[in-house]
């Protein structure tokens, strides 16, 4: 039986008040549920304060460049089929810096899960503008507002009809962590978009800013409707529904992917397969 | 060089199968016993353009191209415009009936007499070219059955047929080309035929390895195929990424959870995975890239060849590691080196690149088949250790290296760091621990300077020239030192099949045992030659460059070393 | 009057048969019938076949890297509001290479045309699979099949609101022709996905299987009903819509950056204005 | 350097407002006319950790930091824990009343007495420090008001309050401090207060940059920060990218449309731009990249200092190009090489880099006002041309340099090209043209060289012991020469700003006129002494090198050349 405190306990970097330290929690809660030990899971992250987290429990570790979790990942997982494999980063790394691999996973379905730390901004380098930073918002970088609209990536997720789509509130750690074990059980990629208050850089979106608008998904919603799915990925304002989004029947990349499915590091060499293959060139 | 080589060159679109009558023709005369070497040029079009394929054969070995030819293929008039002129004496075009000769000996074929339908003409070309060359039917006719096997008897059957008539077509012309002197008994046997790509490839799966993951770019996108066409059998993992950070970043990952990896790319692909060089750096994770050269900058010429991505690949990465660079000279060097690229970045756990270029990659050369029993077996990462508790990825040592652990097969955690760590793999920014971590890694460049591939020289230790090559470079250089020696000098190769580390002991004395020293390099700069100045102050006295696009040829190089054997 | 001979006759590099030859021609028709002369629009292409076009007609030309037309489009937008700017090029380099920026050109909405000619394969480096490549389709270096499956870019441009996003085919070339005016004069981003058949590489996706699915969007269809329009967007198969499939009114980035509009070529130094800014540091 | 010099070190958590008081201090030290020199240690996070401020200042030029300490500002216990030790002979602690001077001298400063509210407290430092330094408190006051202006007289009121009570308190205790020598008259009048990167922005502000696409990157950022808050008024046009891929094919499309663009990042987001480097060698199209460079390898230390981008630099960008490397040595070398970068990549079409890195980026420094009336003009491109049929935008000259037209002006089209291409822009395979264009774009070089910067020389001529030192080295290895000539050395600094091209004619003299050259660099290889070698076959004999993450002292600097003045 794993427990959370298997997981450990260390000093963090993180401001008091960050709503990541309330996902950190759920993370462990959810591991512990699972029956997940330490050293069947891997945790690869970006650079980025969300981007930390691996830093701050017991896990096997990736940390990356920025930007790049989901390749890292991706190659993690296809190399080794005995690891659950969790992305983890903010908002910057994974929709801004490392948006075309956030594509491409949509493409895959690999069978990860992607804690996106949604802070709607960059944390660590200040307070710049995030992809999901809102039109208009005024930063240091962005002194008249920024340009863009936000990006929705769980709009796009669900478009392209990955396994499963969440959104979460890390003020609402039970459901989060209770959406995280299951994004973990769902075989394929599974998208947890977790709304996160970064109480130095996002004077907008607060805690009390989500807490107002957050709700959660009723049995009313169908997450295997597409249409309805969409409907409800769409809604991000004045109220922000929390849940599953959208679960889709997709298989995972795996089990499409060329190669034999067991872990590299089992193969060993074929002598007399390379002897037959050096035939063909003869 | 053969005095008794000859050179066949084939030209026509793109689109038009000459690169498959070439292969066929080639293959034919490795079985046959014969040493070829091919050139190939092509354009950045998929249908159009002019292209050639040019196989240089003989008894003896042969080492690259030359300017001239003996036998012309003309697909298209145009190749007869470009090329005829270069006819050497006694040469010959072969053409179809459309084309016309315009005054130079040769044949017209009547293709469309000789096979019913339009895909058959290659092996009518084929068996014209066979016929030329006196080259033994029984040998064609097998090569075409192997060939065409995949697609039923009656396939078979009716190539077998073009290629008998066309053959014998030939023989009953009224024409006669000086057959090829007979090719060294035994010879025939035990070779195969690949290209320089394929050498890598092969080399990449008798190292065991077993994960690719690449974006497509010419001309690196053969050891791909050939990896994907050839290892599928042997379990390996291939995935195309979604662009070349993508890729480089997925193979960090297999590696670290257990893969043995590679990726493959030329200049513009691997100046996008520049920042994941640095992250196996600084994460210690062993990988394999294929640097596959072509002219820049930028898109530059994508179908053509330089060796001008020398310096990119020395200093990619941000920040400080160690590094090894083996550049092959030969597809045989291409087999070896990808090799033991494996054996030394699973050892040094740091990234080790193996530079070719367009020219290499798509030399088709016949040699003698891999002796796979010989290569040394590659250790393999841990997958238990003793210590669960106190495992530690980056452990301090006296070799810089740590004991590499693959997650997930015992209770030790393996956590690595893209930030500067301590030992145990956490985040740590002290100024101690720096010096540490940052040291362990450098150190682990005196292993790789011990086990440096020393250059080779070919020739006298002491020259009156010597010319420096690498890489792809040899070939011309060989053959270079052959006429020079014919005409009375005291002329040497160096060639370096390694370029990173250098160690001075291994060279210095025939540098300085040279009179004269003369870098001889695919590019406008003279990149290796910086290098060679910067690590020993050895300036060398003159530099043949080349960076029109076109691979440098011994003929090249007699002209560029004029004012130095005047 | 800006004719299409204006365009000029240029010799391509493109396979007989090509769909790029019926795309090249309506882009010259659509800028000879907005008036548009070659020295007032610039094309801004990536490498590949599709990205060749710019080289086949008189105009201003900007042919960059492969994958990375939009940034280059986007910063000589934002510098010359003087040019008409286009970005052209194929699926490989738009979704692939370039998907982040695609993601990005989502998000600003620039005043850009993109034409992505979406042969649903990679033409140029000889036949691999592209984002857009159907799952399961086997190539030399998926001989397995392709294990992801095909990005849906109209889906996600729905998703995210653009000004205009179009699916077109080379196969109807007067249509085509028309959807790229049409986008041209559309202030903000315009999404064109150009259907083109690559009679080379592509066996699946041939003229005619795009021949027998297409068919044109109708008076009941109301671009600017966005779920209407991602329900539209999400049909790629036995029926393939062609049209207008969204149109929204998303103000263009030029109009929200930072900066005074007026084309960067123009300014001039004014040195009491950076007087005074030292006077800051005092 | 000033015997007559002090250093006040402020310490605290991030968060804590420690720069808030350390740039208050130094902007009224500033206004006093006194020299200033700011260093910054700061951890990779945004709360916690132990972070500090130093300032060196005096009224004759301070170079850079030195190890002790006169004051130090303990806003934590662990401030006195870690730097107390480090306190000079006379030196004193300034700690709030829960701090335990731990037997130090000091004062303990009841905060809360002197200031009603929390947010007061950092002017009530500022009071205390400007009081033992016995500084005028009218400056303070004028101060005080200029920066809470924006918030209204009431807040400017309170402030001034609490500054006032604090001075007087301190003046009141029975402790004493020796006041710093009066600065030299007229200093005050004409000085500024900035860090090196606002020099930077201020430079390229100055030389018309209008265009900033970036993406953010520590310790780049504050480039872009300035920029945007500065040049807004000015028109600047700044886009943050969604990487810094696009960052820099952004800038290059602006620059192509008419705009002077520039981008700013540090090593793994150079690394990123490598490709678009060689992008913009090939479109010969002008962009200036500021890389502040911090250590690595990969995230390294994000928040520390390095040298070890030089190498990168040099060859980022697959393929061969002519490049500038700029490497200024201080905050006031920022602002001219900023401007000098923007004039360079305009005349000749290449890309020209200016290197720096965390320690100068956030050095702030008392500096006279910019003269911006003496810049050179930067000559504009073209908005027409008068051979609208005929232009061609890779016309062959001698110099390599073609006329370049911003499109959309007049009638002639501008077709840039990545691939190879002929004068036109059109690509063109041909090996004739291939060679023609390469060494076009090559020849530019020559005016490169041309017109390097030369490095400069500090001390005799001719001397025992030559520091070589490129950028931000300088400080330190100028406070070195003072001491070492103390001592009765004959010591000499060289400091290189320009790193490349570099011209043998303009420094082989010192080099060989000296009995010992140690090259003195911020990396653990010695990458310019590398480059040396390479360039002039010239070996230093010795080192000293620093890659724990911190700054090059005076005080490192004697150290690592104990050995050679023993
Ligand atoms: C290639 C590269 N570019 C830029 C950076 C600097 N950087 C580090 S974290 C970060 C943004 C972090 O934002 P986000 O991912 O939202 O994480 P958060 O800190 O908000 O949790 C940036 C720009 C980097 N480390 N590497
Ligand atoms: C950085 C980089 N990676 C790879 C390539 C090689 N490359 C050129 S075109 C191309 C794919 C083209 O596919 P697509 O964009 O769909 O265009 P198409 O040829 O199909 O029109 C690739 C991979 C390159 N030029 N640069
Ligand atoms: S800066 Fe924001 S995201 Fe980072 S730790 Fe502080 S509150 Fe959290
Ligand atoms: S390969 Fe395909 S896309 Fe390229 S020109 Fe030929 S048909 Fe067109
Ligand atoms: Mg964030
Ligand atoms: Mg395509």
């Amino acid at each position: 039986m794993v427990r959370v405190e298997d997981f450990g306990n260390f000093e963090t970097a993180w401001c008091p008040g960050c709503g990541n330290h309330s996902i950190l929690k759920a993370v462990k809660q959810a591991l512990a549920g699972l029956d997940l030990a330490p050293h069947q899971t891997l945790l690869v992250s970006g650079i980025g304060q969300a981007a930390k987290l691996p830093q701050y429990l017991h896990c096997n570790m990736f940390n990356g460049l920025h930007g790049r979790a989901l390749p890292a990942a991706t190659g993690a997982r296809l190399a080794n089929p005995r690891l659950k494999v969790f992305a983890v980063s903010g908002d910057g790394c994974n929709y801004g810096e490392g948006g075309n691999h956030f594509l491409a996973a949509l493409r895959r379905n690999p069978d990860i899960t992607l804690l996106a730390h949604d802070n709607q901004v960059y944390g660590l380098t200040k307070g710049q503008a995030s992809p999901t930073t809102a039109q208009g918002q005024k930063t240091k970088t962005q002194p008249g507002g920024q340009p863009s609209v936000p990006l929705n990536p769980v709009a796009i997720a669900v478009a392209m009809r990955i396994s499963l789509v969440v959104r979460a509130f890390s003020g609402e750690p039970d459901h989060l962590a209770a959406m995280v074990a299951q994004a973990a059980e769902t075989p394929g990629f599974a998208l947890v978009d977790i709304l996160q208050p970064c109480v130095t850089f996002n004077k907008v979106n607060t805690f009390q800013w989500y807490k107002e608008r957050c709700y959660m998904l009723g049995d009313d919603h169908d997450p295997t409707n597409w249409a309805a799915a969409m409907r409800k990925a769409d809604e991000f304002g004045d109220r922000i529904p929390l849940g599953v989004i959208w679960r889709g029947d997709r298989a995972p990349f795996e089990s499409l992917a060329p190669g034999r499915g067991t872990p590299l590091a089992e193969h060993r060499l074929d002598r007399s397969a390379l002897e037959k293959l050096m035939d063909s060139f003869a | 060089m053969s005095p008794n080589a000859i050179t066949i060159l084939i030209g026509g679109e793109a689109g038009q199968g000459l690169a498959t009558i070439g292969q066929l023709m080639a293959k034919a005369l490795t079985r046959a016993g014969y040493e070829v070497c091919v050139t190939q040029d092509y354009q950045s079009r998929i249908r159009g353009g002019h292209n050639t394929f040019a196989i240089r054969t003989g008894p003896e070995p042969v080492y690259g191209p030359e300017e001239g030819m003996d036998i012309l293929v003309a697909l298209n008039q145009e190749t007869v415009d470009r090329h005829a002129a270069h006819l050497k004496p006694g040469g010959m075009v072969v053409a179809g009936q459309k084309v016309d000769l315009d005054g130079h000996p040769g044949v017209q074929v009547p293709f469309t007499e000789l096979a019913s339908k339009a895909i058959y003409h290659n092996v009518a070309a084929l068996g014209v070219l066979g016929s030329t060359l006196c080259g033994d039917l029984g040998i064609l006719e097998r090569l075409v059955s192997d060939t065409f096997a995949k697609k039923g008897q009656e396939v078979v059957d009716a190539n077998l047929e073009v290629l008998r008539k066309a053959y014998h077509w030939f023989q009953a012309q009224d024409y006669s080309f000086h057959c090829l002197s007979p090719a060294s008994e035994g010879n025939a046997a035990d070779r195969i035929m690949l290209h320089g790509n394929e050498a890598l490839a092969l080399g990449a799966l008798a190292a065991g390895c077993n994960f690719l993951s690449f974006y497509p770019m010419t001309p690196s996108t053969s050891i791909a195929l050939t990896l994907i066409g050839k290892g599928g059998e042997l379990g390996l993992v291939s995935e195309q990424a979604e662009d070349e950070i993508a890729a480089l970043n997925m193979a960090l990952g297999a590696s670290y959870a257990g893969a043995r990896a590679c990726v493959t790319t030329s200049g513009g692909g691997f100046s996008l995975m520049v920042e994941a060089v640095s992250l196996a750096g600084i994460t210690e994770t062993p990988v394999v890239i294929f640097l596959v050269q072509r002219p820049g900058p930028a898109t530059g010429l994508p179908t053509r060849t330089e060796q001008a991505d020398l310096n990119l690949a020395l200093y990619a990465g941000h920040g400080e590691f160690p590094r090894a660079l083996l550049t092959p000279g030969t597809v045989e060097e291409c087999f070896h080196l990808a090799h033991w690229a494996f054996d030394l970045t699973e050892r040094y756990q740091t990234p080790v690149m193996v530079l070719s270029d367009q020219y290499l990659a798509d030399q088709y050369c016949s040699v003698p088949r891999f002796d796979f029993a010989s290569l040394p077996e590659i250790t393999p990462p841990l997958l238990q250790v003793d210590e669960l508790g106190t495992y530690q990825r980056y452990a301090l040592s006296p070799d810089g290296v740590s004991p590499r652990l693959i997650p997930g097969y015992c209770e030790a955690l393996v956590k690595v760091d893209s930030d500067e760590h301590d030992e145990m793999g956490h985040i740590e920014e002290g100024p101690a621990n720096r010096t540490a971590q940052n040291e362990k890694r450098l150190a682990k460049a005196s292993g790789l300077r011990a086990e440096v591939i020393p250059p080779e020289l070919f020739g006298p230790e002491e020259s009156d020239l010597l010319l420096l090559c690498w890489g792809s470079g040899l070939g011309a250089c060989l053959e270079a030192v052959e006429l020079l020696q014919e005409r009375g000098h005291k002329a040497s190769v160096l060639h370096f099949k390694q370029v990173w580390p250098l160690r001075e002991d291994q060279f210095m004395p025939f540098l300085e045992g040279a009179k004269t020293v003369v870098a001889v390099e695919g590019n406008a700069t003279g990149q290796f030659a910086g290098l060679l100045r910067k690590e020993t102050g050895f300036a060398v006295q003159g530099a043949v460059l080349r960076a029109d696009g076109y691979p440098l040829t011994a003929t090249y190089v007699m002209q560029g070393l004029e004012s130095w054997i005047a």
